[in-house]
């Protein structure tokens, strides 16, 4: 069933993906095309998946391309093409097809596995082996880019200068051969046919960022006014660290590995003692290593910024998969009563404002704050317009001069805060302690030092102006009776709900989404408000025993009927599936 | 009080007027006075020292001091001390701590602070028990000392903190006796002048649980032979030696850890073109 | 004001005190009364309070003696008796008085201070330096023994006998001066008269029991099963270690001292794995740095027991003093969802309930479970009737043999208990994991295996059967109408909320207890039945944030009215201000 | 399977039927199969060996044998391996990672298992990379190896196992090259057979992110000098090697710990009468 009579109608959309062994290079042609489409004025985002092989294994670059910014994946695909079958049945399910969606083989490889090709999905075989095989060092990835090209209607030139650039270490040759491929799969795809053209960009703006969750953390971070970092390696957060390193060298800052994450966090309290805005960015098992620490940084009153980017739990579990599942350890996760602050990036774009204002928040109330990322944000790579600046910035309560002996580090303040006094500056020497202590800093286990100290852990964290960041708000824009959906959401199932709302939109279905963004502390009255007249909640997580649901229930009552829609990863919740839930809800 | 303006300091100056939790008689009287005293020789303004410490009598010693300080948690002075410096190379960092905070729970730090080679000093108040918690066996304990939780002893060799920092390539090794005020004194002034990593163990009594230690007094002698700065005779040298040895052991040339943060910062957009396409 | 002519009226309870600097034997005279009042037929309960110095600082004997079982202080004091006045301040705080109390200094140290001597508080003065000193060796606590024996009317042979007994190793002739003090103290008693005589208890029943909650938790432990534990010291739980050490090697077990927490609850994992029934013991900061691996036992499914000894927090906090705000890290403190049991032991005698039921729950499900204890338990002494044998113990669900390759370490079972291979068994070889496994335990990222793991690992523990130990229900007897309160609590609190209840009675208030044995699972079915008609709800807790009241909300709703009445430590919430809560509810 | 049956077992028996997830040429292979020709030497039957490991690449292997494993978190298998041995002293226990975990985030553990002196053997796939996480500098690896997270090198002195090892206290202490099968199953054996804790350090290439590393085949040397019992000896020669002599180094005499649970257990009622009044 050749798709070459198809209709010729554009698409805002189209979601693909490029699957392939170990060295086949898909990940580098998923990489190719985000870059193409991203210079010639397109929006997207890019996943890979990778299979349980260090190196050599199965790999897939999934894309989706828009005229729009887009936050997520659709949950189902356009357009895939297999250099080869290895491992289908893992990615058939990661990677369903549309309905009416194309996929495409190599006739040497055998026929498309019945697990990938569902009814109504077209199917073609290219040889790409026979067309790569044709040219001197031609490669198979390279032809399927040119499929890609040709069936989507990405500008050739573009292309190129992509490839030329990106191989321009391997010379000149090496650039030829990949865009005579290119060509070649674009020949192929025009004897396809196509109904996969994408619509042409609302302008041919230049200027795009390309960017990953993770690079976003880092350079936020970095804007904040983070000059140290410690670091110690742990999917999916490395890349936080691994941007970071040479990044803080080129601004004046630093980044020492450490020996484990109970070090890398010391070193960090260490550096922001001395005065040093720091961060550092693990993934939950390091957490989990990091809370005593993080509860001497509440006592002590010492700001860190702690990048926590969640994979599938409990234990080792899932490294490479996304999951909400640390909420819990992130929010509760200290003995005794160890207030700290913890903020949710909304989408990957957003990691860059989450960090920036984690760096912000932490600064200003001197407390330590978690940056709750996770796989599906960190690892995933967008094209997006250049984000703006920012006002957070670090701006700790110092004392500059100290003229009596009376100095308080721990001063029971109107904003719960205290002027710090950084070493070096004369008379303002205390000792920092996470044994309960006077306004001084002096060990006490009196009731009231005890009482006091406690209070003000809290109240500068509860009286805080946190304007409007704490969530977005957002309506797909259907007004009047029908409006009577919210979905009550956090960190990166934010996308999903976005599309959702989107596709709920044409149906007239009115929804609206309050995204938090601010988890901890949880602003019950501001919560409330948002939620005021809410009919019908739709609460979503992706965690096995709805942590999100049981932390809200803890503090607030909501208003309406509720539903819960949580799952475990690492298959994450998509737009498809809550557009089903609102349907079917509406329905009842 | 300005000590800025001073030219020099007191010992006393860098005494805080907190008073000690030790116990009468304990060995860390002696340690603090000895450090004060190093520190005037140094006259270094109490304002740009930083001591840093764990959990345990004896990381109690900074809020006795006049200098910045951070009573951290239980074996992790020495990430913080690293950090601190590494963050801040103008001050003079001290890490102070005891046997039990440095050798049990805080080991995996001690190994990895003498390869980093940071340009602070590790003085370890070292009285061969838990005294905080009430007289366990720590790693420096004798086989034979018996404990309410190892009745009878716990069969194990002590851990030897001079060979360990030298196989794991501390750059100055010493050791000294708390009631020895002057070479301590000394040795502390030297440990601090000394580039990067110095480690000073500080024989220490706890008379409270260990009223045995009272005798070291009697037992510790100067270092019979010069210090070296060759590892592996120093390694060679102190593992056969019987414990009591005071002095400095090695003097090692390794270059200091030097990632450090500046003082003024380029504007971050210098790292934007890269994400530019 | 010498209370000289007082009404000769005996009492039921009494509460005292007896304070001294270093080295005054205020711990030793509380310790002699103890004893003896337990072998001559009284009930008893006795806390420490001893300053920050480690050693020679100040310190207090707080006791409490009686016709009936006790579980907790009262809140004031009948009789302090003061050897000196060094940290008068202090200890006021911690020992109010009761209105008509006594307070006895050394007319040598000055007056008694007025931060002591409150309103109506009868004052004496006895010359305990003189009459000392009139003895060679003579001591001024036994002096104070005396006192208390003439005051209180205990049998004088058996305070006798419990000083030969205790000073057996000092030889005759310190044995011969204790006593001569003990009857000075007898004499100077009887001069003063007294208000303070205990009335007589009902049986002189002998064969009560002296133990510590720490050591009620070891005794329980090792009763429940356990063989093997690992330690690393921490204040308030290293008695619990201690106490193992020994007692361990006497049956045949062994206990193991490491160099961390990491690696106590490692070892204990290890051990388990190996078929022995394990725990080790710790109090917050330990719990912290133990989390990481609680995952692991929860995800591999490896049973161990955790006893978490509570002090004040966060970070190092107040060690020697006792707060319940670990709730949180306990029930909630791993990444990722990793279900476990949370057992709470309702006086210091339960902490043998607890702690044998604690074994059994951890090895019938595979799943760690912590014994959260607090130091107002582990530290204080009781006299009690010797505990009852339980029917809990250790009971592993193994294979014995395995008759095909077939095995599944992890198989899917009704009860969602896998019966486990101990090594040795021929051909049940498995590989226990902490990533995210098939049934067979070999490492699967596969979202169905994922989840399936998951819901066993929820399921295990929310499908068994927990008797009614998960809390005890008590009523105070009063019926009818004014029966409209229930206290809801936990934990150590639960002695105050009975003492409380006792006196409500008499006041014709009637009060529903419901003390949460079981914290984790959450028995939402059970506790909602037993609140089935609650009026109005007292919540009770030691905690600043409030950690038990918002883990409540989080799982259920609350019938009625409800009230919180929580602080932190280190002043624990007493049985007076229970009752003072409850009356001016009623009267509201 | 009932293997108990069989007289003799061949290396093929101690293999399961996981496969790897090893890249192609991996080290560790090797490792794998020189670990499972000792185990049939030794003729211990596959349900009477534990295999405990932490996190890494190195660290997956327990799920490849047919024995009993243990595949834990990042850096603990040290205590979990003597928790196991300590309460099942009738298992042949052995504890296999890598650097990282073994030597980074495990460095305590190691230091205090040397000294613990547990009869275990632990074997370290040292590969002087974190190779899991896609190739970070380790504690042993050189100072100047360019990495994304260290840009132009750590500038820091490796860490020395051996040294470490000798310092600490462990019994039986030695070096292979992975791709040496031979030997290193030999090694293997032996460190098996003696008393306490036995370390064995394999050299183990990642091809993957230390391609270089496929040439310490040409690198590695039997050692030149026999192997002592003498531990200030053992570490002067092992100081100043050059990190590629094979072989056992050092055999030493101390008493493994022998505090181990029995296996039938008296009745708890003998620990009641203390509480009687
Ligand atoms: C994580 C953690 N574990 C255990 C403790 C309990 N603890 C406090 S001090 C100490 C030992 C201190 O020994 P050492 O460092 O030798 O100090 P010393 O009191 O002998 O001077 C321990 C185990 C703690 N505070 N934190
Ligand atoms: C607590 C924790 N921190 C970090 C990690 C991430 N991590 C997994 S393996 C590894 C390094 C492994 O290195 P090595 O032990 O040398 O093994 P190799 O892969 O080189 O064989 C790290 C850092 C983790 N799993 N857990
Ligand atoms: S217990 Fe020992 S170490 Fe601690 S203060 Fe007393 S004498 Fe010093
Ligand atoms: S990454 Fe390196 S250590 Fe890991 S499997 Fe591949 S070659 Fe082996
Ligand atoms: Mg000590
Ligand atoms: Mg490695």
């Amino acid at each position: 069933m050749m798709p070459n009579e198809a209709p010729h109608s554009t698409r805002r959309s189209i979601s693909f993906a490029i699957v392939g062994s170990g060295g086949a290079g898909a990940l580098t042609a998923g990489a190719i095309l985000m870059e193409a489409a991203g210079k010639a004025g397109w929006y997207g985002i890019m996943n890979r998946s990778v299979g349980a092989q260090i190196r050599g294994g199965e790999a897939a670059a999934l894309v989706r391309l828009s005229t729009r910014p887009v936050d997520c994946m659709t949950g189902s695909f356009d357009i895939l093409i297999a250099i080869d079958w290895h491992n289908a049945n893992r990615f058939a399910a990661e990677m369903p097809l549309a309905p009416d969606g194309l996929v495409i083989g190599d006739p040497a490889n055998g026929d498309v596995p019945e697990t990938i090709a569902g009814p109504g999905v077209s199917q073609a075989y290219i040889p790409f082996k026979e067309l790569a095989g044709s040219l001197a060092g031609g490669r198979e990835n390279m032809i399927a880019v040119g499929l890609f090209v040709g069936l989507m209607g990405l500008p050739i030139e573009t292309v190129t200068s992509v490839i030329a650039d990106k191989l321009s270490e391997k010379g000149e040759q090496a650039i030829e051969t990949g865009c005579r491929c290119v060509q070649i799969g674009v020949q192929q795809a025009a004897q396809l046919g196509s109904s996969f053209t994408l619509e042409t960009p609302a302008t041919s703006q230049t200027g795009r960022w390309l960017i990953t969750g993770n690079e976003a953390v880092g350079l936020g971070a970095v804007r904040g006014g983070i000059r140290f970092a410690a670091a110690y390696p742990i999917t999916p957060a490395t890349e936080v660290l691994e941007w970071l390193a040479p990044a803080l060298t080129k601004v004046g800052g630093t980044l020492v590995q450490a020996e484990d994450e109970l070090a890398s966090i010391s070193m960090a309290i260490g550096a922001s003692f001395g005065g040093r805005p720091s961060i550092t960015a693990t993934s939950g098992p390091g957490l989990a290593l990091m809370v005593e620490s993080l509860g001497l940084a509440a006592a002590s009153e010492i700001p860190i910024v702690v990048v926590n980017v969640m994979r599938g739990g409990p234990s080792t579990g899932i490294p490479t998969k996304s999951e909400q599942s640390d909420l819990n350890i992130a929010v509760y996760g200290c003995h005794g009563d160890a207030p700290r602050i913890v903020v949710a990036p909304l989408s990957v774009a957003d990691c860059l404002f989450a960090a920036q204002w984690a760096v912000h928040l932490a600064e200003a109330m001197q407390v330590p704050t978690i940056v709750l990322s996770d796989q599906s944000l960190g690892q995933a790579q967008v094209v997006v317009d250049p984000p703006t600046q920012l006002a957070f910035i670090a701006r700790r309560a110092v004392v500059e001069t100290v003229e009596d002996e009376g100095y308080q580090r721990y001063a029971l303040t109107g904003s719960s805060v205290s002027p710090m006094a950084l070493p070096g500056t004369t008379g303002g020497q205390y000792t920092a302690d996470g044994l309960s202590h006077t306004v001084k800093g002096i060990p006490s286990s009196n009731n009231l030092d005890h009482q006091s100290q406690l209070d003000k852990r809290h109240n500068k964290i509860a009286g805080f102006d946190y304007g409007n960041h704490w969530a977005s708000i957002e309506d797909n824009g259907v007004a009047g009776a029908d409006a009577d959906f919210t979905i009550l959401t956090w960190g990166s199932l934010t996308g999903a709900a976005r599309e959702a709302m989107a596709t709920l939109a044409d149906e007239g279905i009115g929804v609206t989404l309050v995204a938090m963004r601010l988890i901890a502390p949880l602003l019950k009255d501001k919560l409330v408000a948002a939620l005021e007249g809410a009919q019908r909640i739709l609460i979503l997580e992706q965690t096995h025993s709805g942590q999100f649901r049981q932390y809200l229930r803890a503090n607030c009552d909501l208003p309406g009927e509720v539903q819960h829609f949580h799952r475990a990863g690492p298959q994450l919740i998509g737009p498809a599936e809550i557009c089903t839930r609102i349907r079917n809800w509406r329905a009842s | 009080m300005n000590l800025a303006q001073s030219d020099t300091f007191k010992a006393a100056d860098y005494r805080s007027g907190v008073s000690p939790i030790w116990c009468p008689g304990c060995g860390d009287f002696h340690v603090l006075l000895s450090f004060t005293k190093a520190l005037a020789e140094l006259g270094t303004a109490p304002e740009n020292v930083a001591v840093i410490s764990g959990i345990g009598c004896s990381s109690r010693i900074p809020a006795y001091t006049n200098c910045y300080g951070f009573h951290g948690v239980h074996g992790r002075a020495l990430p913080l001390g690293a950090g601190l410096k590494v963050a801040r190379p103008d001050l003079t960092v001290f890490v102070m701590s005891g046997d039990g905070d440095g050798f049990s729970i805080g080991g995996n730090h001690f190994l990895h602070a003498c390869r980093r080679n940071v340009d602070l000093t590790y003085v370890v108040m070292d009285n061969q028990v838990y005294g905080m918690t009430k007289g366990q066996p720590s790693p420096t304990t004798e086989p034979d000392w018996d404990s309410a939780l190892s009745p009878g002893g716990t069969g194990l060799r002590p851990f030897h903190p001079l060979v360990i920092a030298l196989a794991s390539g501390a750059n100055f090794v010493a050791r000294e006796f708390s009631g020895d005020i002057k070479s301590t004194t000394r040795t502390i002034v030297e440990a601090v002048r000394h580039p990067g990593f110095s480690f000073v163990e500080i024989l220490s009594p706890c008379v409270t649980f260990r009223p045995d230690e009272k005798a070291w007094k009697n037992q510790v002698h100067v270092a019979a032979v010069q210090a070296t700065d060759d590892p592996a005779r120093a390694a060679r040298r102190i593992m056969t030696d019987d414990g009591f040895n005071t002095g400095v052991l090695y003097r090692g040339a390794r270059k200091p850890y030097d990632q450090h943060v500046k003082d003024s910062f380029a504007d971050p957009a210098i790292l934007e073109p890269e994400f530019a396409i």
